[in-house]
């Protein structure tokens, strides 16, 4: 029979005022369970405390239910002072007739009637509660960075500086991501490469951190704490140990005509490159859609030249298997290409641009090493034209989100220009600059103060070419939306950022969730910007919006921080406030029959299948299983059940349903209606 | 028949099934389930307009599976009623034959779900007239009427429950009903435990039931549950675009969502 | 084949030239057009900024009256008919209440189940594959396709083409021998409604879009739309004034070029009822013309 | 009692039924539902269907109903206080037209319900409930009464038997003080019986397939062949339509209603059919094939009841047959035991 | 005669309703105490049979309220809701149970004003109903 201690508290007057405490008290002494029932001024004071703590170890008590303010208030206090009279704290429960009662409701008996049901529904469900441990669960101090751009990077030296062991995942040949094209970087103007390459040197060389590039992610099991990730190295046709990075290669390769990706496609570099000079690793690889050994089988020139005989024709992809503990996403971000905007001439005239490629033509190590010449002759552009929010903002072209890094590029661009070009004028079409950073506004007004960029407020509605000249027609709205016409040399559009190709397939197998633009999604906007929804799981960076270095770098050490919290005890405690699916003598061994429809309804993938066979191993039937890791607690797949064979543990099938009967039963106990 | 005939003995001559579940002979003018596991039995299978139970009921229970691998004679309800079991993983795909007969004396014997899948996209279930009228004649009373209809009927239930053993969807080995801790339904068959158990039913069916009317025509008193089915068939088809049966994998109603579900009713 | 089909009021009044050419367009390939019965005006661009209802009840009516007749596609050459067509089936279908309400007011329970197909559909889907073989004299001519806005616009709705650089018409004429040129005022407004208000205004900018076809040597623009062909034709006195400038350039319909080039008489397409005398500067065969004034000679604009 | 015989005639079953509703008794009889015939209460004639063949359920609920509150209770300061419902209060009560097979029935129910423990319940109910039989005139081919040891005109169970001669009028033969206690309502009804009445060229035929002994014996035997029990039981489905409309099974489950404070106690209907109805604590289920269910039915009706209350559990009057949603003709299945080969 | 006073069960969620609920206090906004919230971790863990359990025991009313759609703290606990109430009120409608005594809506942590108007409105609502008879007159203890 349970032993149940119920204390009553005034709340100083909150309570007091409009419910007879008293009254309270008495009725619930006559529950059956109760054997002990007071009210106090204050419960959650430490005399309060201390109260209950001496009622427990005095009368045994097997429960406790405190009539006062809201759980979400002080659940933690009075279960906390519980467990400190050797109660389990899952066995303390509180009536909420503060916020739900004594304040709402005018003083007088339907007041103190409803605080009475209130405390009775408690009562009746504290009658069910089951002693609940804490969820231990192991936790593998190795975190895996995927992303090798400035946010991996953060993260995975900060990750490896705190002692722990980090796995990073690059997609392309060369860790060093977008921030590697890039030639100065805003507010600064410093160089990218200056500031990049140290620390893309400082995680190849971390004992820590153990870096595959040209890699990408086969597959992801497991949950927090307990990853398992399979890694497909792809076959980069050098055996990186021989291989002393000469360049010889590279030099001799006859196929020279490829677009270089690192060049946004305006140089071009051979089949076997390293994709620009500061590459980690600074080794090359073979890109076997354009190698002509691969195509037709001949050649072979690069063997020939190889000092150290480092080529391997016939290298196989390779799979790497790691355990894993958490993971930071940092796969970063596109610039949006293709025929997107057709009125802009983009992809149609040569002297069209994007953002990304002006850094490469501004780049010392780019194409036209730094000097700013049109892609079609290469001559130097007098008038150039920027256009800012070139399919941001713009709901039309299905990006309505603002990229915000594009007003301070376009900025630097046109202060590059500026400086390299003397005497050539740059226009900077623009709806609103947001300059919101650190030093950015300022930035901008030198741009235009000292640099002499003309800002013209409007839109740009067409980019035709007519006579050799590119005309830009537009609107200035601070001059009455007076059409403008400039005929101008170059155009560069400021393209929106977008997610990269493949987040999709790589939020889907790291069971993500994403938002319509594919960009990863946050577990809180605001107070979990770094976390996914997904345990275990963590953002950096642009993959999650679009966003700029100092940012990035920012967002990374979050990540990395929460990271180095997971990693800091040996196990992960979590609430046991989850599902578990019953087990019941044999024959039956559960209720579950296995239809699984429990598993679609859980949004944590929480749920899996679980085998019961005889001792020699013959099948008896398969069963749900909850994982302790993963389940959240929300209830759903008990909701859903149709066989009620999973229960949610502190908001038990039983304990809602007496919850629902006490509520409604006002009949006296022993007033014999 | 003779089709049905032929192809039941071969099967059981060649050991690739050891029963076939068909349709034979009853009392007086009605059919029954038979089973078939001798070649020399297999004559007593029959096909005709008696034919209607749903032998899907007995893919899942425990004494048939013990007899080994079944051939079972389906008719279109059935034939939804295995993609749908297969969906809640109680049917493997190679774990049974299907036959089905059809009017005009031909066999079709379905090799894998996705044939019947595509079979199943082609064939329409028309539903009976007079059952039809029944539904418009209740959808069309005003709620005070429809109450007194709807506990008229469930006032007559004596909670036999031959509606649940009938239906191949009810195969849970503890129903809910039998829980006791809580009672979530009263036992007893007074108006308030037969109205609380007839919503559970249709409700643990809604998105499940492939329409096939056993339940209706198992039970001894002649409450129309169909009526209850139909309705859930037809809100989740309008609401959800989901239908049960049609797919070997399912998408349960009540375990998937869409964002923008539309409804009228929440402030 | 046959087809229903709406031609609206400028059809059978200001340019009856392009039914003239529509309706030999499509006996040439064998296609029969009936008008839809007891057709109404579709409000135009006129009425739905009026009133809603209006302006969904008269195109409503349009679709009950070809749905009654059974029709499944219906042929609208006007841009601004197939524009006010198309959005309000579009409306009708995705609101059942506005449906309702509308269904009531013209008296039909309208299912909008008829298809609304423009004339560029129409050549590409239906004309241009029965004809593709049989084209007598190709429209070898180099020309400027001039959309303007209604054809594409609203395009959530429409969904043809490109918004911005539509290429469908471009294509027909490549498929009828022609040679469209590349240019950027495919769809910039001409002036549209403004033809009577503001013509000084129609005369710039139905200018700048003859300006820049001429400066691409186009020896035509061909236009798909009654209002576009009345202010490039017959309102060019304005333009010429406008831009103080001679232009020569003729302005035909898509349908009389397609009509040219399955060889139908040009007066049977009407081309004798344009302001702007529609002729050809006659040159060697296979060369490709200079334009009507070499940009050298551009002169003084 | 010796059976006297009287005329009862066709226009008379009117004013007999007038008489006993003044006499404040209920009646109840057979009246048609759509496709099926029930028992229900009549305040006139002219809502039975006297020519029925057979009601879907029995008139079991008039004796042993369908639920049955046997106590209340109410907590009152520590301890718990209890009331019974006042057995007094039930009404008197006629059941008109009901066929020799379903009388003897109630032989069956009272063996059970007054073996060792006597049900106060069963025998108040039983107490103020007269029975008027009305012999067969026609069977069909589940009924299997003759095989029983019953027949179409059996006396066994009525207290007055009705049967519908050619003429139309009933031959009453009052067969119990309690029969004759209705007589007294109406005596100027009950006319002197015609000698020549022939009751049996009323009755119907019903063929004999064997003896109830037999069958029992012969389950009795065939106990431990389970290929047998399972073979027939495959197709059972096992649900509890049999044994709810069978007027001899008398099992039920005890229920208790309502909250801590306040309840009722209630009795309802069980079935031996149910997979759950001998599942223990444990989970051990002594009865886990449903072959072992249906051999529990057979050998409970032909052979348990026989050997300890002398009283055969079936009567014959095939209604588990015609309810069961999988055709298990409980006829054919006891004449299939008979012929297996031992 | 005294006013007919309702009793009227709420069913909310813990993270959204609760907390609005809370906020409703904390701001001190008067409103009916005929309404009585059961606290449940996800409006996709209320199980439809407990409103007919609550209408058996004498219920007037029901409020089951959640987060709005995209707010669910477990993302998607109240779509999965919404589904089985789409089911569930057309079945009990068909049945001829009163389903305008069952008022659903989306309270967030921040909607203490719209909790007291939702519980307000429907105390008034259910008031005019007046006590569910239909569902009193139910029978449930069996013949006698």
């Amino acid at each position: 029979m349970s032993r149940i201690g119920v204390f009553i508290c005034h709340c100083g007057e909150n309570i007091g005022a409009t419910v007879d405490c008293e009254k309270v008290a008495a009725a619930a002494a006559k529950i059956p369970g109760v054997v002990h029932s007071v009210d106090y001024k204050y419960m959650c004071s430490d005399p309060g405390q201390n109260m209950i703590k001496e009622a427990i170890r005095e009368k045994n008590l097997t429960g406790v239910v405190v009539g006062a303010c809201s759980p979400r208030m002080h659940e933690p206090t009075f279960r906390r002072a519980c467990e400190e009279a050797g109660l389990n704290p899952f066995l303390c429960e509180m009536a909420n007739i503060r916020e739900h009662c004594s304040w709402v409701h005018e003083k007088g008996d339907p007041t103190t009637e409803k605080a009475i049901d209130l405390v009775r529904v408690i009562v009746e469900k504290v009658r069910r509660n089951k002693p609940l441990v804490p969820i231990k669960v192991p936790v593998t101090k190795t975190a895996l960075v995927l992303g090798g751009g400035i946010a991996g990077i953060q993260a995975a030296l900060d990750i490896a500086n705190a002692g722990h062991k980090v796995i990073m995942v690059e997609r392309s040949p060369s860790i060093g991501g977008h921030m590697s094209q890039l030639s100065e970087t805003f507010p600064t103007l410093d160089c990218s490469q200056c500031i990049l390459t140290p620390r893309m040197v400082e995680v190849a060389r971390h004992a820590n951190i153990t870096l595959h590039t040209y890699s990408e992610i086969e597959s992801i099991e497991g949950f927090i704490g307990n990853f398992k990730v399979k890694i497909r190295k792809k076959a980069r046709s050098i055996d990186m140990k021989a291989c002393t990075g000469c360049g010889l290669c590279s030099q001799k390769c006859p196929t020279r005509k490829i677009p270089s990706e690192f060049d946004a496609g305006l140089g071009t570099r051979p089949a076997i490159y390293v994709p620009f000079p500061q590459a980690v690793p600074n080794k090359p690889v073979i890109d076997r859609l354009n190698c002509t050994y691969y195509l037709k089988g001949k050649c072979r020139l690069c063997e020939k030249v190889c000092p150290t005989q480092a080529i391997r024709f016939d290298q196989e992809d390779e799979i790497v298997e790691a355990d894993i503990g958490a993971v930071v996403l940092a796969t970063g971000f596109e610039i949006k290409h293709g025929d997107f905007f057709p009125e802009y001439g983009f992809g149609k005239f040569k002297d069209v641009i994007d953002g990304m490629q002006f850094e490469r033509l501004a780049s010392a190590s780019g194409p036209t090493l730094g000097e700013i010449r049109r892609p079609s002759d290469g001559k130097k552009p007098e008038t150039v034209v920027f256009i800012a929010c070139a399919g941001s903002r713009d709901p039309a072209k299905g990006i309505e989100y603002c990229s915000k890094i594009c007003c301070m590029y376009t900025a630097k661009h046109a202060m590059l220009y500026r400086h390299k070009v003397h005497g050539g004028n740059a226009y900077i079409f623009y709806m609103d600059i947001r300059a919101g950073g650190k030093m950015y506004e300022e930035f901008v007004r030198r741009a235009i103060e000292e640099d002499g960029v003309k800002y013209v407020r409007g839109r740009v509605s067409r980019v035709y070419e007519r006579e050799g000249k590119l005309i830009v027609q537009g609107a200035d709205t601070l001059l009455g939306a007076q059409p403008v016409e400039i005929e101008a040399d170059m155009v560069v559009l400021a393209t929106a950022a977008v997610a990269n190709d493949g987040a999709e397939e790589l939020a889907q197998k790291m069971h993500v969730s994403y938002d319509a633009h594919k960009f990863f999604a946050e577990a809180h906007p605001k107070l979990k910007p770094v976390e996914t929804n997904t345990a275990g799981i963590f953002l950096a960076g642009a993959c999650q919006a679009p966003k700029d270095i100092p940012e990035s770098v920012a967002q990374a050490s979050g990540a990395a921080s929460k990271v180095g919290a997971l990693f800091s005890q040996d196990e992960l405690t979590r609430e046991p406030v989850i599902a578990v699916v019953n087990r019941s003598a044999p024959p039956l061994y559960s209720t579950c029959v296995g239809c699984f429809l429990c598993q679609a309804a859980c949004p944590y993938q929480a749920i899996e299948r679980e085998e019961i066979r005889t001792r020699d191993g013959k099948l008896i039937k398969t069963v749900a299983k909850v994982n302790p890791g993963l389940c959240q607690g929300c209830g759903t797949c008990v909701a859903v059940c149709r066989t009620k064979a999973i229960d949610l543990q502190g908001f038990s099938n039983e304990q809602v349903f007496a919850e629902v009967m006490a509520l409604l039963d006002r009949s006296e106990p022993d007033a014999g209606i | 028949m003779d089709e049905l005939r032929k192809k039941a003995r071969a099967l059981l001559e060649a050991g690739e099934v050891r029963v076939v579940i068909g349709y034979g002979g009853g009392t007086g003018d009605r059919a029954r389930a038979i089973f078939v596991r001798e070649p020399e039995r297999a004559d007593e299978l029959i096909f005709d307009g008696r034919c209607r139970q749903n032998l899907a009921i007995y893919l899942t229970r425990r004494e048939v599976k013990e007899l080994g691998k079944p051939a079972i004679v389906a008719t279109l309800p059935a034939l939804k009623t295995v993609l749908q079991l297969a969906g809640e993983f109680q049917i493997a795909e190679g774990g049974l034959v299907v036959l089905a007969p059809g009017a005009d004396g031909s066999l079709i014997e379905f090799k894998t779900f996705a044939d019947i899948e595509k079979y199943l996209a082609g064939a329409a279930s028309p539903i009976d007239p007079a059952e039809q009228a029944e539904m418009d004649r209740v959808r069309a009373m005003s709620p005070d009427e429809r109450w007194k209809y709807w506990l008229g009927q469930i006032s007559r239930c004596i909670k036999c429950y031959a509606c649940r053993q009938a239906c191949p969807m009810c195969y849970c080995p503890r129903c809910t009903v039998e829980c006791n801790q809580p009672q979530w339904i009263p036992v007893p068959s007074h108006e308030l435990g037969n109205l609380e158990w007839n919503v559970m039913r249709a409700m643990h069916l809604a998105g499940r039931c492939v329409d096939c009317g056993d339940c209706s025509r198992a039970c001894p008193v002649g409450i129309p549950l169909y009526l209850l089915n139909r309705v859930l068939i037809g809100d989740i088809e309008s609401n959800f675009h989901q239908r049960a049966g049609m797919k070997a994998e399912v998408d349960y109603a009540l375990s998937t969502f869409h964002p923008d579900d539309r409804e009228n009713f929440i402030r | 084949m046959k087809l229903g089909f709406y031609p609206g009021c400028s059809l059978e009044g200001s340019s009856r030239e392009y039914n003239e050419s529509v309706m030999a367009v499509a006996a040439g390939a064998g296609i029969e057009l009936e008008p839809v019965p007891d057709w109404n005006c579709c409000g135009a661009t006129a009425a739905h900024n009026m009133n809603r209802e209006l302006g969904l009840s008269l195109p409503a009516r349009i679709l009950a009256k070809a749905e009654a007749a059974g029709m499944k596609e219906i042929v609208v050459p006007c841009a601004a008919c197939y524009s006010r067509l198309k959005v309000t089936r579009h409306e009708l279908l995705e609101d059942e209440e506005l449906r309702r309400r509308i269904s009531a007011i013209i008296e039909y329970d309208l299912r909008c189940e008829p298809e609304i197909i423009n004339v560029l559909q129409f050549l590409d889907s239906r004309v241009m594959p029965a004809i593709e073989g049989r084209i007598k004299s190709p429209f070898d001519r180099r020309v400027a396709c001039y959309y303007g806005c209604l054809l594409v616009r609203p395009h959530k709705i429409l969904k043809f083409d490109r918004l911005e650089d539509p290429r469908s018409m471009d294509e027909i004429i490549r498929r009828i021998g022609g040679d469209p040129i590349d240019w950027a005022f495919k769809t910039e407004c001409c002036g549209a409604g403004l033809s009577v208000s503001k013509t000084e205004l129609v005369g710039r900018l139905s200018g700048r879009i003859l300006e820049d076809a001429r400066i691409r040597g186009a020896e035509a623009v061909i236009v798909a739309c009654p209002m576009c062909h009345s202010n490039l034709d017959l309102r060019r006195g304005a333009i010429e004034k406008a831009m103080n400038r001679k232009y020569d350039m003729p302005a035909i319909f898509i349908t009389q070029a397609v009509g040219l080039a399955m060889g139908i008489d040009p007066a049977k397409l009407g081309l004798n009822r344009h302001m702007v005398p529609v002729k050809f500067r006659e040159r060697p065969a296979g060369k490709v013309p200079a334009g009507p004034e070499s940009p050298a000679a551009a002169g003084e604009v | 009692m010796e059976i006297e015989r009287r005329l009862l005639k066709k226009e008379a079953l009117a004013g007999l039924v007038e008489k006993i509703n003044a006499a404040g008794r209920k009646v109840h009889a057979p009246v048609c539902e759509g496709a099926r015939v029930e028992f229900a209460p009549i305040d006139s004639i002219a809502e039975a269907d006297l020519g029925y063949v057979q009601t879907t359920q029995s008139a079991k609920n008039l004796l042993f109903p369908r639920v049955e509150r046997i106590l209340s209770f109410k907590r009152r300061g520590g301890a718990m206080e209890t009331a019974d419902p006042d057995l007094s209060a039930l009404p008197e009560t006629v059941v008109l037209g009901m066929h020799p097979c379903d009388a003897a029935a109630i032989g069956s129910l009272g063996a059970i319900f007054t073996w060792d423990t006597q049900d106060a319940f069963f025998k108040a109910r039983l107490e103020k409930l007269t029975v008027v039989g009305l012999s067969c005139a026609a069977g069909d081919e589940y009924c299997f009464c003759a095989s029983v040891g019953l027949g179409p005109g059996s006396t066994e169970g009525s207290d007055i038997l009705l049967t519908r001669l050619a003429s139309g009028d009933f031959l009453a033969e009052i067969v119990t003080a309690k029969g004759k206690a209705l007589v007294e309502l109406a005596p100027e009804l009950f006319l002197p019986a015609p000698a020549g009445a022939d009751k049996d060229s009323a009755l119907a035929r019903i063929e004999k397939s064997f003896t109830r002994e037999e069958a029992g014996e012969r389950a009795k035997a065939r106990f431990d062949d389970d290929a047998l029990w399972d073979g027939q039981a495959l197709r059972c489905l096992g649900c509890g339509a049999c044994a709810y409309v069978c007027p001899t099974c008398a099992c039920f489950d005890i229920q208790d209603e309502g909250t801590t404070s306040r309840g009722v106690r209630l009795r309802c209907w069980d079935s031996c059919g149910f997979p759950a109805f001998t599942i223990h604590t444990s989970g051990h289920n002594p009865r886990e094939e449903q072959g072992a269910r249906w051999r529990q039915r057979l050998m409970h009706k032909f052979s348990y009841m026989p050997e300890r209350q002398d009283v055969f559990g079936c009567v014959g009057c095939g209604r588990c047959s015609r309810a069961c949603p999988v055709d298990m003709n409980i006829k054919e299945h006891l004449i299939d035991l008979l012929e297996a080969k031992s | 005669m005294p006013e007919f006073e309702p009793r009227i069960v709420a069913f909310v969620c813990n993270w959204c309703t609760y907390a609005g609920a809370d906020l409703t206090g904390t701001s001190r906004i008067k409103y009916s105490p005929n309404v009585e919230v059961i606290r449940f971790p996800c409006t996709g863990r209320i199980d439809f049979m407990l409103l007919l359990k609550a209408f058996a025991e004498g219920a007037d009313g029901i409020i089951i309220s959640g987060c709005h759609p995209n707010d669910c703290h477990y993302t998607s606990g109240n779509f999965h809701a919404r589904r089985r109430w789409i089911l569930f009120r057309g079945l009990l409608d068909f049945m001829g149970i009163d389903v305008e005594r069952v008022q659903f809506s989306w309270v967030s942590a921040a909607e203490g004003a719209k909790w007291a108007d939702v519980v307000n409105t429907t105390v008034e609502a259910v008031r005019k109903l007046g006590p569910y008879e239909n569902f009193r007159k139910i029978d449930r203890a069996g013949a006698v």
